[in-house]
């Protein structure tokens, strides 16, 4: 499956359920799920056909749009967008498995999923920044849309506003700055990889990366939820339906990284060494702050918020650490917690239907009731704070290592709050919701049946796999971290470089 | 030992291999293939998924005791590691593992003794609706604990460490339907995070330093310069010592571990007293060439001076040892009083690392794992017999009605105690107290003796009033014998209990740390008084005056006297000198309030202040501006004018 | 000695500029008829205007469409509706004062912009402007007019529809 | 004075003026309306001058449309205007302020 295939699949299904009479919900259920499942099966293929070790991009595919101002279509992967497009895939996926029993206007939901599904893929696909904004743009209009039509809670019109604002001045801000790249950089184009070759030729000035970078990190770190841009998140999660949590959370806070990974690394180094340390500090702001703020949560989904915006501190660390084991870390990070994301507010939505409540304080005993979805969420939760076997722990890992030798006292900090802050909040939900004698004797049954279970056991396989073997990832992204890293690698220390040498 | 046989076992498995250590493998891929065969398979039957488990471990363990016959004797073997984990820039982590004395002696004391407890478990458990979970569990746990045996770096070391926390969580909440055993568990989950932490950090050093996570090679970039860790060498040693410590339960972070006998009593025989609360020592041997590196101190931290992370080892060690024994002596539970007995003597392990006798550590180490989880397997057998009651003063003249137990526990007890010649106990800890005098630290040998002492004490005691006198309550006098899948266990376990099934064990150890060992002249069953007699008949003496002790204040007693006689001090013993009550008025509530605070920050001053700021002048000036809109066209034009003249003005300027 | 041109532009511009004023503000009569009389004479006077520019045609189009047309519809409204209203109410001087402020600005500013321009030389403007312009019309601009007629027809059927009784 | 371009802008400057004010003081609609057309022609006059000075034929043709469209323009309006009446008895600004705040 090309790219291009890939790509469009989500919108031609999104123009078939449009063609399908408003009456036919099962028809509009089936195509949406046909849709997304042979997007996923493409994006496997595409992994799987994927070349480790080369850092270029690969499946190329390119067409002139607008040659006067250099835009053009140019669709690719290497290591740092492949993970990325197989988990949005696989999250897509998922959502559209747990949107099975949307009843107000199915149609329109399944539509504005797939658009959501399209621009997601079509932001990780592209590799000219015009349209990688254009499709993050088109992927967020319908989260908005989803979040007040369907979204639950009191709180949701509020939540909306609030995300709607945010979203979208971070967006803008964050075009400023690609604009800014454009006019500056004087190759009269977006496309990526042209830019990169032109960059290393003339770098941009030390005064317009200074410009560039901060407009970047605001833009697109507010996307992500940095620190103190992420209040959005949680209230926005808590309101959105589940398939809009799971694809928001998981896929579209990733592209503010990705954009930044892109973008602000390589073509304003001079610039990223001089925000580093501040990027850090905010990142702590994200890793302790958000921690305790999610200590004190008694909202499933305002924790699982909160965990969320903590575990994104670990990427930014990785980002100011700036070289090839922190910048793996941080796409293995954005692969894994895009799953976990993805599984735990499907879990917690499904939880919250059939309990009826998300307040932790009304729940507890569930795993007796709903065995499997408890287990699941109890899996969830302890990938959630970084256990190893899921894919999370070797992404925080390689960050924390990635930035030992920059940052030790942020590193230090991240590792408190990764291993206990966050040890503390996923146990104590585990201990409150799931374990203890059943408080609210009324659930009975409820549990996920056979094919409520598939997109979870989707999501779970993929986070053990890649936990289990992240080598199957990392040999992808580092040869393309190579490439986007300011420091190329940590040098071990001569003696010691030599007596390893010896030793083999 | 027929070397023959074991020539033969390793044949035979060598149809997959072509080394033996690749057998390893095996080993640990066992037990997960069990797991997961419980997980997705056989779920749903409670025999299949016991009899797949035991009978993974039941071969893992007849594969281990062949690789330790074949390869023991041997050297060190690095397993080629099939499998990169993880490869980027200067980060390498490989799964490979590391066969060694050490590691092929540990993988028999695990599946050994996680096959017992297993078949134990059967009865133990039986009809118990989480049977299959249980069993899944232990087999995860078995894999976890095989692999922080097996690991060759410290990376992947850190990742088993993590999982056998995370089984061990899952076991302990086994029960998590009752609130105490769910609270345990996570608990002991997140103290032992704690130490992770620290662990965490130490291997983050010594990769920075030494450029590498293996094992060989931080060894090898260590012995060719010493000084290879610079100013942080002995920081980086406490560092993963926290690691030790978390698992290990050494104070400060011991509270978790007698919370932990919530979980089943099999659970904590294996667990918290065989296997996993034994990987913080066996780490730090494995790990014992950082310690052995000469250590320093950052420079503001130049008033430590000469004392090393091997002394605050030793001295955490010891301490954690006394401790934990004054705690045993006030415990009426009978899990109870054999957790703090394990604390106690694991911070004798830990003791003897400090005082660089590793060797001593593990045999130790060794010996004790088979009798204490006889002991928690008896003690297992007797609340059951009792009906769940887990109170000795609730028991009482049970020796006769119990009779194997009696007899497995009674080996156990003598065993712990160290009874001299007949017991593997004796042997062990008498290599401790040698480890220490030769240490030169002549206190802590003193502590030892103590501790020695007191072991008797406190473990005679909880003999003399469970199982003699009179019967105190009805389910005492209507206990009897467990059924045979129990007994068994016992009877099994009771063998390594005895002097000679470990005999040669400590100078086979010896030999692995120091390659230029040579056994003592004049060994045999009596060495210890040959060529240490201050250590053994000191430890005797202690074992004689524990025992007097316990005898002339419990026999035919009812109640404890000692509350009476001690009064304050039996208080403090009893309530387990206030540590938990002080953690949980300071740690607990400490996080709390930063997460209040940072909860009010959020609420107040960035959503309150920042948004709701934000939206408030937004709106203001919105009303403001509203009253522009007066409707009225002429004001409109007005307006458009005045816009029109200043751009007029300024374009024409 | 000035041309009978130079004269006649005075003549004719003044005459526009005192029409105008009494158009908008006649201080003797408010009512509407009077300034649509007024407006006509401007337009009349600036087609005036038109003639000395050359503008031959667009002159006769001003008096034919404007003076003609334009204003016969004024009048018609006017006559319909009744407007003489405004006599009866009194001036807003507040609206009259801002009105005059806000005008005075504008033109001193216009005049400014003026003052500053650098002047045109005086051109001879080409004969037979009126064929020129028709040859222009239909073949440079000839989709624009096309266009324009389509507006028309569009115009006529918005007022048709508008000025239907029953307007919801 | 020979009359050039600048008399015609200068005539074109304050008919434009005028017509600013009768908009803004005036308060029937149709007066106002008056007042616009004004305006227009203001504009009409500054184009047929700049043409004539430029030798140019485009501000003529310019007009013509302008002319045009201010015809269906003050159709329009006008149509509106009459309706408006019939809803509200008034063409009277001050009596259209419906659409305040």
């Amino acid at each position: 499956m090309s790219l291009s295939q890939l790509l469009l699949t989500p919108f031609a299904g999104a123009l078939l359920v449009l063609l399908v009479p408003g009456n036919y919900r099962v028809v509009h259920r089936f195509i949406a799920l046909v849709t997304t499942a042979i997007t996923a099966l493409g994006a496997v293929s595409v992994f799987a056909a994927f070349q480790p070790g080369i850092a270029g991009m690969q499946f190329e595919e390119q067409a002139a749009w607008v040659p006067a101002a250099g835009f053009g279509f140019h669709l690719g992967v290497d290591g740092v967008n492949i993970g990325l497009v197989l988990m949005a895939s696989l999250v897509a996926f998922a959502a559209t498995c747990v949107s099975w029993d949307i009843e107000k206007q199915p149609k329109l939901f399944y539509i504005l999923l797939l658009v959501m599904t399209g621009g997601a893929l079509g932001a990780f696909l592209s590799l000219d920044l015009f349209f990688l904004y254009f499709f993050n743009e088109l992927a967020l209009v319908p989260t908005f849309i989803m979040m007040g039509v369907w979204g639950r809670g009191e709180n949701r019109n509020y939540a909306t506003f609030q995300i709607t604002l945010y979203l979208t001045l971070g967006a803008l801000i964050g075009l400023s700055g690609l604009a800014l790249l454009y006019s500056q950089s004087g190759a009269n184009t977006l496309d990526w990889v042209t830019l990169k070759a032109w960059l290393a030729e003339k770098p941009l000035s030390g005064h317009s990366q200074n410009l560039i970078l901060p407009l970047l990190l605001v833009g697109f770190g507010t996307l992500v939820g940095l620190f103190p841009f992420h209040s959005w998140a949680a209230p926005g999660y808590a309101a959105a339906p589940s398939a809009t949590a799971m694809m928001h959370a998981g896929v579209l806070k990733k592209v503010g990284l990705y954009v930044l990974l892109r973008v602000a690394l390589p073509f304003c180094p001079a610039a990223m060494n001089h925000w580093a340390t501040p990027l850090a500090v905010l990142a702590m702001g994200n890793v302790l702050y958000c921690g305790w703020v999610a200590l004190r949560q008694r909202d499933l989904f305002l924790l699982l918020g909160n965990s969320s915006l903590a575990h994104m501190g670990f990427c930014f660390l990785g980002l100011a650490a700036a070289n090839v084991i922190g910048v793996t870390g941080v796409v293995l990070i954005m692969v894994a917690h895009g799953l976990l994301a993805a599984l735990s507010f499907g879990l917690a939505g499904h939880l919250t239907k059939v309990t009826g409540t998300s307040d932790i304080d009304k729940l507890g005993g569930l795993l007796k009731t709903l065995p499997f979805v408890g287990g699941a969420l109890v899996m969830a939760f302890l990938a959630g704070c970084g256990v190893p076997g899921f894919a999370n722990f070797p992404g925080e890992l390689t960050v924390l290592f990635g930035a030992w030798k920059s940052f030790p006292i942020f590193v230090i900090l991240a590792a408190w709050g990764g291993l206990l802050i966050g040890g503390v909040y996923m146990l104590r939900a585990i201990r409150d919701l799931l374990h203890g004698p059943l408080r609210d004797g009324s659930i009975q049954g409820g549990d996920a049946g056979p094919w409520r279970r598939v997109p979870f056991l989707v999501l779970l396989a993929a986070l053990l796999y890649f936990g289990i073997n992240p080598g199957s990832l990392s040999d992808r992204i580092a040869p393309s971290a190579e490439r986007i890293a300011l420091v190329k690698s940590i040098s071990a220390p001569a003696t010691v470089a030599a007596t390893a040498h010896a030793a083999h | 030992m027929d070397a023959h046989a074991a020539q033969h076992a390793v044949a035979a498995s060598s149809a997959f291999s072509s080394r033996p250590e690749d057998l390893a493998w095996f080993i640990l891929l066992l037990p997960l293939i069990a797991a997961a065969g419980i997980a997705f398979g056989v779920r749903r039957s409670p025999f299949l998924s016991s009899t797949l488990s035991i009978s993974a471990t039941v071969t893992a363990f007849i594969l281990s005791v062949a690789l330790f016959l074949a390869f023991g004797l041997g050297g060190y073997a690095s397993s080629p590691s099939p499998f990169s984990w993880i490869h980027v820039g200067s980060l390498n982590v490989d799964l490979g593992l590391a066969v060694d004395r050490l590691s092929v002696l540990m993988l028999v004391i695990v599946t050994g003794v996680s096959a017992l407890v297993q078949i134990y478990s059967t009865a133990y458990l039986h009809g118990d609706p989480g049977l299959s979970r249980y069993f899944g569990s232990i087999s995860l746990f078995t894999f976890s604990m095989l692999g922080i045996v097996l690991a060759d770096n410290l990376v992947m070391m850190f990742v088993f460490w993590e999982l056998v926390g995370v089984s061990s969580y899952l076991l302990i909440g086994f029960w998590f339907e009752k609130p105490s055993a769910a609270d345990a568990a996570k608990k002991a989950f997140l103290t032992n995070r704690l130490g992770d932490f620290g662990f965490l950090l130490g291997i983050l050093v010594v990769w920075s330093a030494t450029g590498s996570v293996s094992f060989t090679e931080i060894g090898n970039a260590l012995g060719g310069n010493p000084t290879a860790l610079g100013g942080l060498a002995s920081i980086a040693g406490l560092l993963i010592f926290c690691g030790a410590m978390g698992k290990s339960a050494q104070f400060p972070l011991h509270v978790w571990l007698p919370d932990a006998m919530e979980g089943p009593t099999p659970v904590s025989a294996l667990i918290h007293a065989a296997t996993m609360v034994a990987a913080g020592v066996y780490m730090l041997c494995r790990s014992y060439v950082l310690f052995q590196a000469p250590g320093a101190w950052p420079a503001h931290l130049w008033f430590l001076g000469d004392i090393t992370a091997l002394d605050i080892i030793a001295i955490i060690g010891g301490f954690t040892a006394l401790l934990a024994a004054l705690i045993a002596f006030q415990q009426d539970d009978i899990k109870r009083i054999l957790a703090y007995s394990t604390l106690s003597q694991l911070g004798y392990m830990v003791m003897a690392v400090g005082c660089g006798g590793p060797d001593a550590a593990m045999y130790h180490l060794t010996t004790h794992a088979g009798f204490k989880a006889l002991l928690f397997l008896g003690a297992g057998a007797v609340i059951h017999a009792c009906h769940h009651e887990q109170d000795i003063w609730k028991m009482g003249g049970l020796w006769h009605r119990l009779p194997v137990t009696f007899r497995t526990f009674a080996i156990g007890t003598a065993a712990l105690a160290g009874v001299p010649i007949l017991t593997s106990g004796f042997y062990s800890k008498d290599a401790i107290l040698v480890a220490a005098l030769d240490g030169g630290h002549p206190v802590l040998f003193g502590l030892g003796v103590l501790v020695a002492a007191f072991t008797p004490f406190y473990m005679l005691r909880l003999v003399i009033v469970a199982f003699f006198g009179k019967p105190r309550t009805d389910a005492a006098r209507h206990a009897h014998e467990a059924p045979m899948a129990m007994t068994w266990p016992l009877i099994a376990l009771a063998i390594p209990s005895i002097a000679v099934a470990w005999f040669g064990l400590g100078d086979f150890l010896s030999a692995h740390f120091n390659p230029h060992f040579h056994a003592h002249e004049g060994g045999g069953l009596f060495g210890p008084f040959n060529h240490a007699p201050l250590a053994a008949v000191f430890g005797t003496g202690s074992l004689i005056f524990g025992v007097t002790a316990a005898f002339g204040i419990y026999w035919g007693a009812t109640t404890d006297p000692l509350p009476e006689r001690l009064g304050l001090l039996s208080r403090a013993m009893r309530n387990r000198f206030y540590f938990d009550e002080v953690y949980e008025a300071i740690f607990v509530p400490m996080h709390d309030m930063v997460g209040r605070l940072a909860a009010a920050v959020d609420r107040w001053v960035v959503s309150g202040l920042g948004i709701r700021g934000a939206h408030g002048s937004v709106e203001l000036a919105g009303r403001a501006l509203r009253l522009l809109q007066t409707g009225n066209l002429q004001t409109y034009t007005f307006l458009f004018a005045a816009g029109v003249a200043v751009v007029v003005f300024v374009a024409t300027k | 000695m000035p041309e009978l041109q130079d004269i006649l532009f005075y003549a004719f511009a003044g005459l526009t500029l005192l029409c105008g004023f009494l158009c908008v503000a006649n201080p003797l009569s408010r009512n509407p008829v009077t300034s649509a009389m007024f407006l006509v004479l401007t337009i009349i006077s600036m087609a005036g205007l038109y003639v000395l520019l050359h503008a031959f045609f667009l002159a006769a189009v001003q008096v034919l469409v404007y003076a003609g047309a334009v204003m016969v519809l004024f009048l018609f409204v006017i006559m319909l509706l009744d407007l003489r209203e405004e006599e009866r109410r009194k001036l807003n001087g507040a609206a009259v004062g801002i009105g005059a402020i806000a005008v005075g600005t504008i033109a001193g500013i216009l005049t400014r912009a003026l003052w500053h321009a650098q002047p045109l030389a005086k051109v001879a403007a080409a004969e037979g402007a009126t064929r020129s312009l028709g040859r222009i019309l239909f073949t440079q601009y000839l989709l624009p007019f096309e266009v324009l007629s389509i507006l028309l027809l569009v115009a006529m059927v918005g007022v048709i529809l508008l000025s239907r009784k029953e307007l919801k | 004075m020979i009359p050039g371009l600048h008399h015609y802008l200068i005539v074109s400057g304050l008919l434009f003026s005028l017509g600013l004010f009768g908009v803004l003081a005036r308060r029937s609609l149709l007066v106002i309306y008056m007042s616009l057309e004004l305006m227009l022609n203001a504009a009409n006059l500054a184009l047929v001058a700049f043409s004539r000075f430029n030798n140019n034929l485009n501000g003529q043709v310019m007009v013509f449309f302008i002319i045009t469209v201010a015809a269906a323009e003050v159709a329009v309006g006008l149509a509106l205007i009459v309706a408006l009446y019939r809803k509200r008895q008034s063409a009277h600004v001050e009596d259209l302020t419906r659409l305040k705040y």
